[in-house]
């Protein structure tokens, strides 16, 4: 259907593929009280479908914890803010763009940077960080190795470019993204608690303005795309892919902020998914007034463009405004100075409509309210799926001599090996303020010019969230609160990004609604609550859904840099101590999964209580500099945990382990437990004050060395665990 | 001493070499906007890194083309000290005040990692307080190109500052990161007087970033 | 033989660097340059007899590889 | 009028991109490849009606900006 061929009468198949069902359009018809034109249809199609209207997703959200003493801005707005003390706040997001990556992972993967960053920005932060949590398709599928480079460098085209640092994230491998891989990527901003900038427009007549690119005929339909399923022929839907331009951002955000010194802008909001549209009724929604726009005022890349595309086209690095009209020509020029554009499209009315015109002539005219509070809201039946049980595992089965082999192979898996052939592509160190570099458990960046940072980490277990959705939800909050821990940080509050199937599908909702329950779990537990977030649904191809991924991202705060942990070991004759106890838990476990070939087995629960105590005895430690390194035991387990500090600090260690088990020991992933190094003098205060909290406490071993020796039986050299932990990237991609 | 930084649209180490020379010096260095004409009073001029003009077209190519240029010209004729790092080091080799061009890394991917250089002129304003030195490197086109007849001007005229090298100070092919010629990481001009160079001294300029072994470089010329 | 490939941009796609490099030829006071268009030009030396198998390998070699038709058209001539 | 510009780069300099393309056309199974040098295709719009005059200003252009003539060659024609 195209719009040369529109009669002006609404025909099923255009209703269709404008992704609406038909209880929406009645919705429409009677909101309205006549039937839309083509303008007006796609404004609610872009509107109304899921990417926008979080329709499925919205009542279950509302369930998550948002509040907090350090919160300043929860889920709502462009993104969340939290107090960082001495006047700073912190201000960041997750978003998805997994389906544009997908179709063109380059161009895909760089918007969906740039977009991100934009949500930060229009809120008056600086970017200082960004983060990406990527997921892929099995590595024998013929897709993943183009997908996973043209991706990984749209990252760093578009991040290196503008000069924001590419700090961490996470990658891993899943037959069950051959079809859809997930591409989520997170900024994190600094700013002054009393310069945040909000969305609601406000000032009966005040001039709205369209600063940044011109707008061409790109991604039309990107947001209903969005919310598609993927069919074969999907390939059709490439055109409207659009191109990032990091320069012409690099000049907004400059441009923006330098505007934001100067009390000039009433409200201000970025074009995203859904650009114009989405934009202007946000504003007007959140300001509750109605917005007169000329649409021949916009800024146009393609000749004669009609009312219909410049709504929905979703041109990159533009912004929407409404500015003072004192400023105006102040404003005009700073945009000016940048090289961008600068126009005023329309004003702020007192009718709560949005109206359109192009040439004198009324385009659309639609009562903010029918498209936002009117919105459509489903509870979606769900139904929880059984979590999978426990298998039995038979010591006997197990021959202690292949525990050195084993490690091997499980350092060099695609889900477990360095991802350093990845963050070399980022400039992770532009802005001279990163203090903890990727390769570590959390990201530490420095707030500019102090002595104070911030902590950040990407985490999620597709596979814990498959097998037993609540504790998976669980363990993604839990796994980056641990991470931001390990490199001395308070652990504050998080994003999410919540990707999943079909919730037309009781099976997928459930798998939602369990994660759901078990983040709630973690978060109101942990005092870490939500302060924003994105949804991606449907991420299907031909009718198979991918594993549940809430992925999480956590900012955490260091008050004193030089209390800053890394994993890296530091000095011979330091001894290794194990935080939390170790029952052996290899159900479920990446060693079954790499050795065994298995995915089977309970998923390990995580006991928030010993969890929080856990880790703020680490804290404590950290606080009292008792610790010389710390590192979290995650995914494969304890001895993966200690190669990884090995490795990084290129030092070996003996550790004593004396156990009839020994894989269940090394290779389990009990949760709640931390590897730490503590020099001789102070291992007694640490023992003690581990006795004192009840805190569960091991000591392992010793640092020295070349190697890792275990009981003095098995040994393999740290030089050969580099060699092998680095092999798979540079092989697969490089 | 006053230093001057020059912003170009899409610089994005302008702050961070500012921030570096301010901590080292004491004194703030001047920010001067590329449609500016004067340098008047400049003891030392920094080209800043970043992406100027989005590395679009050619990296450097569009900014070497902007009206402070000129005046960075006339100054470095006049003897003033002039450093370019990364996008910098591009923007002047595209002005020819220095020779030779930078096209893309052999491994046809951005690289940003820590790296060893060592000092090929011992003498000048720039080197002569560094040996070996470990700092980052972050580029898309940092593989350094001379035609022959070049490179023997430059080598005989002592003109090469930097090669990369391991932590021993070894020149080899396995240090080289991005495939330059002869290991070349940084190069002056036959006077001595301007110094590109990709490595980003001031990423390594204090303690609390890893490392500040790139402090030498404007301490020597600072003459802190 | 010697092939010579095209790779531009489909028409309506945004092209960033063409978009500053037109700015900036204007700012250099060439001030009739209207738009600017940057694509790839690649010289090829194939050794095939045949012209056609040739043309049909170099046709595929941008289908597969030099060209991305998400956003780029191709054209190939054969000396 | 539109003005077709291509830039090569000069014989003598080595071209990373386009020995890494050759590789990779290569394993792809197009083993006839021999060699490939990448360069760029510039399409100008220009509002001049003198080709001549036309023709001087693009030159001009390449010159001062389009090519970088320590390691790049340039042709212009116009339609
Ligand atoms: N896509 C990526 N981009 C940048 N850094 C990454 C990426 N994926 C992983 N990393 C980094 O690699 C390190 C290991 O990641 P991960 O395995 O998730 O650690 P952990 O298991 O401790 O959470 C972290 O420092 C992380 O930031
Ligand atoms: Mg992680």
């Amino acid at each position: 259907m195209t719009i040369e061929t529109w009669k002006h009468k609404i025909e099923q198949s255009l209703v269709e593929n404008h992704g609406l069902k038909h209880d929406e359009f009645d919705k429409i018809v009677e909101g309205l009280g006549r039937e839309p034109n083509l303008t007006e249809l796609g404004i609610f199609s872009a509107m109304w479908n899921e990417h926008c209207s979080y329709k499925s997703s919205k009542y279950w959200l509302k369930k998550l914890p948002t509040t907090g003493k350090r919160v300043i801005q929860g889920p709502g707005e462009n993104a969340g803010v939290i107090d960082i003390d001495d006047g700073d706040v912190a201000v960041f997001k997750m978003e998805s763009h997994n389906h544009p990556s997908f179709i063109e992972p380059y161009q895909g993967a760089a918007t969906g940077v740039g977009g991100i960053l934009r949500d930060v920005f229009t809120m008056g932060a600086r970017p200082v960080a960004n983060l990406n949590a990527l997921r892929f398709g099995d590595t024998s599928h013929p897709k993943t190795r183009h997908l996973l480079s043209g991706v990984v460098e749209g990252i760093g085209g578009y991040g290196n470019c503008i000069g924001i640092p590419t700090v961490g994230g996470e990658v891993n491998f899943h037959p069950s993204y051959n079809g859809n891989i997930l591409v989520n990527a997170m900024t994190v901003g600094i700013a002054k608690k009393d310069k945040i900038f909000y969305s609601a427009a406000a000032g009966i007549g005040n001039p709205v303005v369209y600063v940044g690119s011109k707008t061409g005929r790109d991604g039309i339909h990107g947001a209903t795309m969005a919310s598609a399923e993927f069919d074969d022929d999907s390939e059709d839907k490439k055109p409207t892919v659009q191109v990032g331009d990091p320069f012409t951002e690099k000049l907004l955000l400059e441009a923006c902020l330098e505007l934001m010194k100067e009390d000039a802008i009433i409200a201000i909001q970025d074009m995203g998914a859904a650009g114009l549209t989405s934009s202007s009724i946000e504003m007007a929604s959140k300001g509750n007034v109605g917005l007169d726009i000329d649409l021949t005022k916009v800024p146009m890349r393609a000749q004669n463009m009609t009312a219909y595309e410049l709504m929905l086209s979703e041109s990159q690095e533009r912004m929407l405004m409404v500015i003072d009209p004192t400023k105006e020509s102040l404003a005009r020029n700073i945009f000016r100075k940048w090289d961008l554009e600068f126009e005023i499209i329309g004003e702020v009315t007192d009718t709560k409509n949005l109206v359109l015109r192009m040439h004198g002539k009324e385009e659309a005219c639609i009562p903010i309210n029918i498209l936002v509070e009117d919105a459509p809201e489903y509870q979606r039946d769900y139904t929880i799926r059984e979590t999978s049980k426990k298998i039995e595992i038979i010591q006997d089965e197990f021959d202690q001599k292949t525990i050195i082999p084993d490690l091997i192979k499980m350092i060099s898996h695609p889900n477990l090996c360095s991802r350093q052939w990845i963050w070399e592509q980022y400039d992770h160190m532009v802005m001279a303020d990163t203090i903890v570099r990727p390769g570590s458990d959390a990201a530490v960046v420095r707030v500019h010019g102090t002595n104070k940072g911030i902590a950040i980490s990407t985490d999620c277990s597709p596979v814990y969230c498959k097998h037993n959705s609540f504790e998976g939800g669980k363990h993604a909050i839990v796994e980056t609160w641990r991470n931001i821990i390990a490199s001395g940080a308070l652990p504050i509050a998080v994003t999410d990004c919540m990707n999943f199937g079909n919730p037309e599908k009781p099976e997928i909702m459930g798998e939602f609604v369990e994660c759901i329950r078990g983040m709630t779990e973690s978060c109101s537990y942990l005092d870490y609550p939500v302060i924003s977030g994105n949804v991606s649904l449907y991420n299907e191809t031909n009718g198979v859904g991918i594993y549940p991924t809430p992925a999480i991202g956590g900012v955490g705060l260091i008050k004193d840099l030089s209390k800053t942990m890394t994993i890296g070991l530091k000095n011979e004759g330091n001894i290794i101590c194990v935080i939390g106890e170790t029952s052996g838990h290899l159900n479920m476990s990446q060693y079954l999964s790499i050795i065994k070939n298995k995915e089977e087995g309970c998923v390990p629960e995580i006991n928030l209580e010993i969890e929080k105590k856990n880790g703020m005895f680490v804290l404590d430690c950290v606080e009292e500099h008792l610790t010389e390194s710390v590192h979290d035991i995650g995914e494969g387990g304890l001895l993966i945990a200690m190669s990884e500090m090995c490795m990084a600090g290129n030092l070996g260690v003996q550790i004593e382990v004396k156990k009839e088990f020994l894989h269940a020991y090394l290779f389990g992933e009990d949760q709640g437990r931390y590897l730490i190094e503590v020099s001789e003098k102070n291992y007694e205060k640490v023992i003690t004050l581990a006795k004192d909290n009840s805190i569960h406490i091991e000591k392992l071993g010793f640092v020295g060395g070349t190697d890792l020796k275990i009981d003095h039986l098995n040994t393999v050299s740290i030089a050969e665990l580099l060699e092998k932990n680095s092999e798979f990237f540079k092989k697969y991609a490089g | 001493m006053k230093s001057k930084v020059i912003v170009f649209p899409g610089s994005n180490c302008d702050r961070d070499v500012a921030v570096a020379i301010k901590n080292l010096s004491g004194v703030e260095p001047q920010m001067v906007w590329h449609k500016e004409t004067t340098l008047d009073g400049a003891d030392l001029i920094v080209v800043p890194g970043g992406f100027s003009y989005g590395d679009y077209l050619r990296c450097g190519a569009i900014a070497s083309t902007s009206p402070i240029i000129n005046e960075v010209i006339k100054k470095a004729n006049e003897g003033v000290p002039v450093i370019g790092i990364c996008n910098g080091f591009q923007i002047l080799i595209e002005t020819s005040l220095l020779d030779g061009a930078l096209i893309r890394n052999s491994s046809l991917s951005f690289i940003c990692k820590d790296v060893y250089i060592k000092s090929e002129n011992q003498s000048s304003i720039f080197t002569k307080k560094t040996k070996i030195a470990k700092m980052p490197i972050a580029h898309n086109e940092g593989n350094y190109f001379a035609s022959a007849e070049t490179l023997k001007k430059i080598i005989d005229n002592d003109q090469i500052a930097f090669k990369y090298c391991n932590d021993q100070g070894e020149v080899n092919s396995v240090s080289n990161p991005n495939g330059s010629i002869n290991n070349i990481a940084g190069i002056l001009n036959d006077k001595k007087n301007v110094l590109g160079l990709m490595p980003h001294p001031e990423r390594a300029a204090e303690k609390a970033l890893g490392c500040d072994d790139g402090k030498h470089i404007f301490e020597s010329v600072l003459s802190i | 033989m010697l092939a010579k490939i095209h790779i531009t941009l489909k028409k309506d796609v945004l092209d960033p660097q063409g978009k500053v490099v037109a700015n900036s030829l204007n700012t250099l006071g060439f001030d009739t340059v209207e738009d600017v268009r940057q694509g790839k030009y690649i010289e090829l030396t194939i050794n095939e007899n045949d012209k056609n198998t040739a043309k049909k390998k170099l046709s595929e070699m941008c289908e597969k590889l030099l060209a991305n038709l998400v956003i780029e058209d191709y054209s190939v001539e054969i000396e």
